[in-house]
């Protein structure tokens, strides 16, 4: 393993282990106030972990186990940070900021130079070089910042939310430029994004509450999420349970029937998830009887455009919240509006069944 | 949060020249610890002429120290945010009594505020007299110390910025309520501090006191005058009541240092 | 006192530098006396230093670099003999006596000791631990006249002042500062000073490296050229 | 810049009761000012012994403002961003020459480095005679300085926050090149004023340098210990000698905050 | 009108005019560095124009033209403004802060208080409400920072950016609690989200290096956009060029035909803009002879994954870029990589033709 990491927080509830292969590219993905960036100051060395250990290609970058307190300061580990903020320095313009990395590596200043302009042309800045921070847009400011963490040229590249506040032409530049330089590097880069999770990792690790709950290639964890999170991002339905001989059996006591893969067999008993896309999804006002199989009473919670269709959200009391996608005109002619009891029915052709 | 801060970053050669620096001031305070007379340190420090002026001294001090922060805070607000001509000037004079030989500022002051003075003959007129009496040493010691305060929250105004004000400014909060609950509060360790150095250099204060509110016991002598009296007659003795204010002064700023949290630490990415 | 074989024929062997310490009140004089001797015994440089008597005792003490010692009282060269760093003995040069100092308008119209008493008479003097206040308390003992100073000065520099300014209806300072002060102030001799005459001390300090010239110029200021001087300054004879 | 920032927000009374505090500062040295002897002033300052107490003035100042700075950064570094046992202590300390009266401070520079102090003995035997030299004056001045930068500098670092410095070190700078590009120059406003006030009190220091110095022209008598002998004889003079002091403190404090940029501003959304 | 500002600054090369009717939403759109925050500056009071002038209902906030200097105070203007840093007051608690609003107007402490925790309420942040801003994650803070902006009740909301650093949940909720907030009242929303705009905006503003470039209803500006910056939003091709019989004649000599408002009769040599999805594009690798008329030889630049598509974009010279969106199968038959020379066909059925 090139990068392995264990570490726990008291302080903010947070317990990982994280580890990378050579070139690899790891998106990380949660909800708010996940850990996600702690999980980077950590390994940044910014925040002391109470306990834990990380090492990069065999090189020990802390070590609170055991009574040992290895614990190397953080410009030595080579591991750039690309902050949530993107605290550019504020004395400096924004060729010296880029260059500070090269420059502290020892480059000579015409050099260091020279390499900065060649990032800030990659990120489409170069024409604010020699502005100071304080005179940039915050998008542009953005762009400054993951040019002045790729400068740094690290072992191991650590990105905060990088497109955040990057225009719509700016975000697909800027996630070219990073597709082409985390090709070959070690990159872990928290996003909110999927296209980003599908662009650049190869694998996704999904946070919550200061753990991980679901970690996999990046397709893999996307087409069949286990964790509502990664359903959310996935834009599918997630429903858990235990495993029957139909599919799912939710605590609720709904029955989910769907589809599994052909060489799996099913144990029942065992838990399992049932996933299905907001399309597959229709809704009517009484009770049905029909081919699909799965039909749920729900309360509309809400509904709103989601591009041509009506995104109609609904509470499955325990279960959670299901979400269906109909037309304008279907939604009008049931007259849906919030608060009103309607059913939900899946075909169960459309419904994959899988272990959590 | 401090034990999980993992970054400090001072470079370990730093530490040896603040040793140096350190040992510059710590050595002749041991040095003088060194030669007090032990033995008659405790009847010399509780005579009532001694007694009498640490009262005074701090009586004064602190009075001056209030004043120092109703006149400093808003001198400091109006050179870090205001922008009115002669603001460079303003700013040169406020510092001058750091300059001044504390004597030639008891001069100065004698010459506004004496019987002669450029006000002094009109409060006479309205029945007021500050010579001589402890009026005046807390005019002497806010002379002196006002520059304290007014450096140090200017430079923490400055370097706090208006960011935060603005924004309090946008959700409908008036200058007075922007002062008191924003400004105010963010710059409190910038204020605390100009606070604890106006009050120490108050209760130093020796010539100007001298020069214009001159030396009676119980009314005027304070402190450093007394130690000043002690010191014909007998130098140990000016000494060990050094000792004394040395002592009010590592309690007063051990005091209003030590509760002074930390900034909040770090990026966290 | 000694060495009436005056210096004021110049004495070819003289030759060097020395430092002179000498209280803060004889900064007229002594820069005078310096300047003469300097004049009569050319190749020789007298460097003079000038602070507190009690302050000068304590830098020579702690080594500082003086050839001689001229003291505003006997009590701190007595302090300084009994550090055994005084060479030989200390010869008195000058005496000072109190005055009353008002100010030029005179506004309490002070004619005598006595009028200092009167009620709402600000009268500033020197504290008792400085030579001029203990010379107040001598005189107000022998006099009766017990006075309620608004301040009591630790010199007289900050009595007198006190007494410029304005401030003060009246103060006590030697003689010499009157006539130092010009017409600033109006000075009031009263007969009871002679119960206080304060004495100038001055000797030649024991680590002194050219004793030779500090001697000498011991001796020029014990002159008759040397009390001239300090006659035209107000002091007294010793 | 300036003309476009539309945010300033210091109420109006502010201004009000800064100008009164203002003028306890103005109104002092106006009055000063007003007395002055002006035919008298011009030989009084250009004689032999005033010139020579001004320069050897300016060149203490200098060298103790420089030691100020080489010993200053490093123990407000180690005080604002290092964490050890003694912290808490080592800040009262350095800040007790604020309150010491000077003589006394001179008295402790005497017991540490004269013939019979605490090193001084060493010293000697060294050949290394420091009390009543042009040496001693520096360490007078830098003993009773020394806090102002300290104190300026420490409150600067803390209110910058160490979140650039963390920043710096994850982009590969060594503590000692974050020091030397990001922390010092962040807080250069900081070092500016502190530097200043140094340098200030420094010119103006009198009783610690009367007492570990001595007076003697050329060598330690300073303008303070000239303008102290003046007023002996005659206070007009110390106070023309003072209006030098005050001239040569205006144009250093003017030069160097005239200089500073305004913090750059606002929010804008 | 109820709100209206016209404001130029020379040193950021801004000059904007803008009016709000009474409870409009209008959503700004534009490209970093474009002037967005700028603009919000100016009405909040934060920045000084060089001239112009403004008012709400009547009420004048500036007016620096001719001769007259009225500045109105921040405080006095009634238009809280959500930064695009959440700039939390460090020193107060997130319920302190969110009540510092509704303080400001005058309510007593516990009335704020209780209006802090609804609005916390509102954007789910009410568990933080006894934090300190030092222990939030950036979405928290950022939540915070809504709830903060929209208790001061102001006549006139600023929101910079409002749901950068969301997570994907929060992001929808907020959007919801938005839409009802703006619904009567006026607001001025800055975003790189289209959604927002759909969602929560009457009324799009294009802008560009500190100039309006287009402006008016959401539908509208996004199905039939004038800028490109506004056509790469709606997702659409754009070329531009001269009106002719067919179509749109670019300057570069190729002709885009399409079809046109069956009311509106184009009057040739007009200047109009030619619009169309990248699913409409088909790429041929070699020359083409068929129905469509649209035929363009271009070279691609690169591929990316979309959705299930590839998109394909390409280089027509001076004419810009324009996509493709073609399946994964199709771009593996055709081989192709960056670089090649290929021809984009459109179907002119598929084209909408319409004046600049
Ligand atoms: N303080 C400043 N001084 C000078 N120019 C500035 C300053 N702040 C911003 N600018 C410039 O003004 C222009 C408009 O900036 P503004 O912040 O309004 O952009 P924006 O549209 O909000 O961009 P973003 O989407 O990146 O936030 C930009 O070109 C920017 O570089
Ligand atoms: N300085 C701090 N002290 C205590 N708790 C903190 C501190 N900073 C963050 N936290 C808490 O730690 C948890 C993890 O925060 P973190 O910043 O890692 O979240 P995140 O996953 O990056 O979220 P976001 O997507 O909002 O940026 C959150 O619950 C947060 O409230
Ligand atoms: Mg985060
Ligand atoms: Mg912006």
């Amino acid at each position: 393993m090139s990068f392995e990491l264990q570490a726990s927080l008291q302080a903010r509830n947070f317990e990982m282990s994280l580890s990378l292969t050579d070139h690899e590219t790891v998106a990380i993905l949660g909800p708010n106030g996940a850990g996600k960036s702690t999980l980077l100051a950590v390994i940044a060395g910014l925040l002391r972990p109470d306990s834990g250990s990380a090492r990069i290609a065999g090189r020990q970058l802390f070590n609170l186990d055991a009574g040992t307190r290895h614990w190397d300061a953080p410009h030595l580990r080579g591991t750039a940070l690309l902050a949530q903020e993107a605290l550019l320095f504020p004395h400096l313009s924004v060729v010296d900021n880029v260059a500070f990395g090269p420059r502290s590596a020892g480059a000579p200043k015409a050099a260091a130079r020279e390499t900065a302009q060649r990032w800030l042309a990659e990120v489409d800045a170069l024409q604010l070089a020699d502005r100071k921070p304080a005179q940039l847009s915050g998008g542009q400011a953005q762009r400054v910042a993951v040019a002045r963490a790729l400068a740094a040229e690290p072992e191991l590249l650590l990105l905060d939310e990088p497109m955040a506040a990057l225009d719509i032409h700016a975000a697909p530049l800027l996630r070219r430029v990073l597709k082409r330089v985390l090709k070959d590097r070690k990159a872990i880069i928290v996003t909110h994004d999927v296209l980003d999770a599908y662009m650049l990792a190869d694998r996704v690790v999904v946070v919550e509450n200061g753990r991980i709950v679901e970690e996999g290639p990046t397709r893999q964890v996307l087409e069949r999420p286990r964790s509502h999170f990664a359903a959310g991002l996935a834009g599918l339905n997630l429903v858990g349970g235990t495993l029957g001989q139909e599919g799912i059996t939710t605590p609720d006591g709904r029955v989910f029937a769907g589809q599994h893969d052909p060489d799996w067999s099913p144990v029942p008993g065992q838990a399992g998830v049932a996933a299905f896309p907001p399309s597959s999804v229709s809704v009517f006002l009484g009770d049905v009887h029909g081919s699909p199989r799965n039909s749920y009473a729900v309360t509309i919670t809400d509904l709103e455009p989601h591009g041509d269709q009506i995104r109609v959200r609904a509470s499955a009391g325990t279960d959670g919240t299901l979400s269906a996608d109909i037309t304008p005109a279907a939604s009008a002619d049931l007259g849906l509006a919030p608060g009103m009891e309607v059913r939900f029915v899946v075909k169960s052709a459309l419904v994959s069944v899988y272990p959590a | 949060m401090k034990t999980t801060t993992g970054y400090h970053g001072v470079p370990r050669w730093i530490y040896a020249v603040a040793a140096a620096g350190g040992l510059l001031v710590v050595l002749p305070l041991a040095a003088m610890l060194l030669r007090v007379n032990w033995p008659q340190f405790i009847p010399l420090i509780t005579s009532e002429s001694s007694l009498a002026a640490l009262g005074l001294s701090l009586r004064t001090s602190a009075a001056s120290t209030v004043l120092c922060i109703v006149l400093g805070v808003p001198l400091a607000l109006v050179l870090a945010r205001g922008e009115f001509p002669g603001q460079k000037l303003l700013r040169s004079f406020v510092l001058l009594p750091l300059v001044l030989p504390p004597v030639v500022g008891g001069i100065a002051l004698l010459y506004t505020f004496g019987r002669q003075g450029l006000l002094g003959k009109s409060l006479e007129a309205a029945g007021i007299q500050i010579a001589f009496s402890t009026t005046a040493v807390v005019l002497a010691q806010t002379f002196v110390a006002l520059p304290f305060l007014v450096v140090s929250l200017e430079g923490a105004l400055r370097s706090a910025g208006n960011r935060y004000e603005a924004v309090a400014a946008t959700l409908g909060a008036k200058p007075t309520t922007v002062l008191r609950r924003v400004t105010l509060p963010l710059v409190l360790p910038g204020l605390a501090s100009g606070a604890v150095l106006s009050f120490a250099r108050s209760l130093g204060e020796f010539g100007a006191t001298l020069t214009f509110a001159g030396s009676l016991e119980g009314v005027t002598r304070t402190l450093p005058l007394e130690i000043y009296l002690q010191r014909e007659t007998d130098a140990d003795a000016a000494v060990a009541l050094s000792l004394v204010l040395v002592a009010v002064a590592v309690a007063v700023v051990g005091l209003s240092y030590g509760g002074r949290r930390r900034t909040p630490a770090a990026v966290q990415s | 006192g000694s060495g009436t074989n005056a210096t004021a024929t110049p004495t070819s062997s003289l030759s060097g530098e020395i430092t002179v310490f000498a209280a803060a009140s004889l900064k007229t004089t002594f820069t005078q006396l310096a300047k003469d001797f300097e004049a009569a015994n050319p190749g020789t440089k007298v460097k003079l230093s000038f602070a507190g008597s009690s302050d000068l005792v304590t830098q020579i003490t702690q080594g500082a670099p003086a050839d001689v010692f001229a003291s505003a009282d006997t009590k701190n060269m007595t302090k300084l003999a009994d550090a055994k760093l005084v060479d030989g003995t200390a010869t008195n040069f000058a005496t000072n006596v109190l005055e009353i100092a008002v100010p030029p308008s005179n506004p309490a119209s002070i004619s005598s000791f006595a009028d200092l008493a009167k009620p709402g008479v600000k009268v500033v003097t020197c504290a008792s631990q400085v030579p001029c206040g203990a010379a107040a308390d001598a005189v107000e003992k022998a006099s009766g006249v017990a006075l309620t100073p608004v301040s009591e000065e630790s010199s007289v520099t900050d009595v007198l002042g006190k007494v410029t300014s304005g401030e003060a209806d009246a103060g006590l300072v030697y003689v010499t500062d009157v006539k130092g002060a010009g017409d600033k102030v109006k000075g009031i001799p009263f007969a009871e000073s002679d119960k206080a005459v304060n004495t100038y001390p001055i000797a030649t300090v024991g680590s002194s490296k050219n004793k030779e010239l500090a001697a000498a110029f011991v001796a020029a200021v014990t002159s008759d050229k040397g009390r001239k001087v300090l006659g035209d300054a107000g002091f007294g004879a010793p």
